[in-house]
């Protein structure tokens, strides 16, 4: 049985597709890279200036003029390309991202997103976080559904300073998929045991359900 | 030839004024211009502004300027790997001015480039956006950002030449050709100086022109902030 | 990999459509994109807006466009190489924007990057500056100009690979990384294609991420608009 | 005796310094290029994206890939580099070029340049012109002094469109030489064998004329 870690993980890789250029967050996103299948082909953007991003070095390998946007010492793949940040950054606003996987604290049923500080903690800046989900084609957040102490991450209105408004397409926590759509919050999948029941007990937010939830629910009732 | 080219970078620090704004290349501790903030560090220039994604570490890079207590204000997205930081922020001695990092980068390069301002969608409805105009455009909302200027710009390279023409290496680039362009005075510190002609000229991701003074420095310290390694396959 | 490369320049020209906005590289007949054009030609799309520093000459380049009268309208900064255009332009049939060089290729660098518009002071108390907004900014006035897309972009590089990184030859530069930016649809064509991995990852002119379609041009004429000499000295 | 073309050239020619990032317009401008003395290091920006303009290639060694901004085939020299359009501009817009030298059709007393268009011909588009003017650190305009039918090219106000407003720093003309201060327009050097009188006299703006010059011609008399 996967931990709710793995879960969101196994699904949100699933979102990455052949010929897709791709920038992922940095922590649990940056993880995705692991599960993309060698079959399909993918450019990992990082967004200090680096399109095709390759594994870790080995040891010994390490390279300090060649980082990801989390520090970490990184390798290019064949076929990359190094730019400045202004390179890095039209091409994220300018809408040639085809796909930005990111953390989030809170998603609003509107597809506000909350991911960059909290009222009342030192502020640490939000890098790149804002311009990402203004620019790039398909924004997609994996966070936990609830809180480490039960509360919903997955609100009517985020209760946190936004990172934008109305930015988020597809939601994936540990226990469910949500899409925004032009009608509004819409529960599409459900990850784990858990009942549309389960799903909407511990979600805020308005959402309606799939048709094809529905039919598959009622199939495997 | 007209000399840009100096021995040493305490020979040409002392262009930096108490209360300056200098702009700073380099993302996290990638790229920085180690020689620069030494020099800046022991030369104690006071009340500087500094614009640079990050502030350093504690113990490395614009890091050392904060504990000396150098620096009044600064403009950067991301300071969170700075614990000097929290504490001057939190006793009120250092004015903190958060700039998504697209929007930094954008605002840098408008400087060098002599546009005013622009339209960005970046930050529109969150804080960031407070005060400042907004538009649409295209039934698209956007912010209006600033440019930013610097009395100096800082600049760490790989290979210059005694004109000033540049080359990074990797992800060192990152914001060094933006500041490049928005110092009044910019002062570029590379590993290598190598003789005119050397550098292809189709290949220069800095040209002359935008560098006013240019030094090589010696043994480059380069830290890595985080060090990630994958095992080596057996055979 | 995903297949970016295509055989031949009329293997993918039928993206472009009647009507559809395109932003062209080169400059004068520097950097061209000769066989882009010349598939246009002959597959005579009308209606087309295009979007370039200059219109070719009355034979080559994007006069050959105007000769079939297959363009509509034209955004450009200088048309004085041809005469066609001021004969269409005359009687009514082609529309013409003029924008200063600078603004421009910021226009279309905006376009691609993201940014709506931007101020310049280029063009402030001038007749380009009608109808435009114009903002006082420390003291000193600009001119609100707005970002160009194309729904193609046609470009013409020196060497490119089957992932559509590319890198242009001296000043064949010119607009062309600007236009690749900004098409819904880049077109590159290349005189080299060479491997993935041959271009030096660190000098790309053009990272993949814009190009959709990359082809291999033959036997380029590169035509020379005013060929300027010196005689060679006798030693 | 230098022609009224050649005392334009000599003179404007000595505006360029060692360490200059120049641009010299398209025409007569281009020509200063070969009055800069050997002893002098300079870069000459070509705004299609060289700097660093070298001599014309020697007959057979053209290229089609580097032109100059009026379209000749030229070299690069030494410590060139080329760069896109949108950079080219950056160079100019933002300061960093040090003297441009352009064409004129008209100037007036407060330095505001008319050189790109006459209302009535076939409109060729002002090319980099109006970028240039408001960019270089300094903007020195070359052109004669009168037209040829006799008129004066020196204006209170330009009576063609202008290409910018109060842009113009100094203005060399076939018989003078006028800088644009912020107390107006003065006249500081007489070119040729004209008076104090015979400048104003196929002038239409308001000049007064520097302590300097006044001094030398009273020397002279």
């Amino acid at each position: 049985m996967l931990t709710s870690r793995e879960r969101i993980i196994k699904r949100a890789s699933e979102e990455i597709k052949d010929g897709m250029n791709v920038n992922l967050g940095i922590g649990m996103p940056t993880l995705l890279a692991n599960e993309i299948p060698e079959t399909i082909d993918v450019f990992l953007q990082s967004e200090n200036g680096l399109l095709g991003i390759g594994p870790y070095p080995y040891a010994g390998e390490e390279n300090a003029d060649l980082i990801n946007a989390g520090k970490e010492t990184v390798t290019a793949r064949a076929g990359a390309s190094f730019f400045d940040n202004a390179e890095s950054f039209a091409m994220i606003r300018g809408g040639h991202i085809d796909l930005a996987v990111l953390g989030g604290m809170e998603v609003s049923e509107d597809g506000d997103l909350a991911n960059w500080m909290i009222p009342g903690k030192m502020v640490k800046g939000m890098g790149g976080a804002m311009d990402l989900v203004q620019g790039a084609k398909k924004i997609v957040i994996i966070m936990d559904h609830v809180n480490k102490h039960g509360e919903t991450k997955v609100r009517k209105a985020c209760t946190l300073p936004v990172t934008g408004l109305k930015v988020v397409d597809r939601l994936i926590t540990d226990r469910a998929v949500f899409d925004f759509t032009k009608d509004g919050m819409v529960l599409t999948e459900i990850l784990g045991n858990g009942t549309i029941d389960d799903i909407k007990a511990c979600t805020e937010a308005s959402f309606t359900v799939s048709k094809k939830l529905l039919e598959g629910v009622s199939k495997n009732d | 030839m007209s000399a840009k080219q100096v021995t040493s970078m305490s020979e040409i620090i002392d262009v930096i004024k108490d209360g300056d704004t200098i702009i700073s290349g380099g993302f996290g501790l990638c790229g920085i211009p180690e020689k620069a903030i030494l020099a800046l560090a022991e030369k104690g220039v006071k009340d500087l502004t500094i614009v640079s994604n990050n502030c350093g570490v504690d113990d490395w890079g614009l890091g050392l300027l904060l504990k000396n207590h150098q620096i009044k204000k600064i403009i950067a997205s991301y300071v969170g790997e700075n614990k000097l930081f929290e504490t001057q922020y939190l006793n009120g001695e250092l004015e903190v001015e958060l700039s998504p990092q697209g929007t930094l980068a954008e605002r840098i390069r408008a400087g060098g480039a002599g546009i005013a301002g622009f339209y960005t969608p970046t930050g529109f409805g969150t804080e960031i956006a407070e005060g400042k105009e907004v538009k649409e455009m295209d039934g698209k909302m956007y912010v209006l950002e600033k440019a930013i200027k610097g009395d100096v710009a800082l600049v760490k390279a790989w290979k210059g030449d005694p004109y000033g023409n540049l080359i990074y290496r990797q992800t060192a680039r990152n914001f060094n050709p933006l500041a490049a362009t928005a110092g009044k005075i910019t002062i570029a510190e590379v590993e290598e100086l190598v003789d005119v002609g050397e550098l292809d000229p189709n290949f220069i991701h800095t040209p002359s022109i935008y560098v006013q003074h240019i030094v090589e420095g010696k043994s480059y310290e380069k830290r890595i902030e985080k060090r990630t390694v994958r095992k080596k396959q057996l055979n």
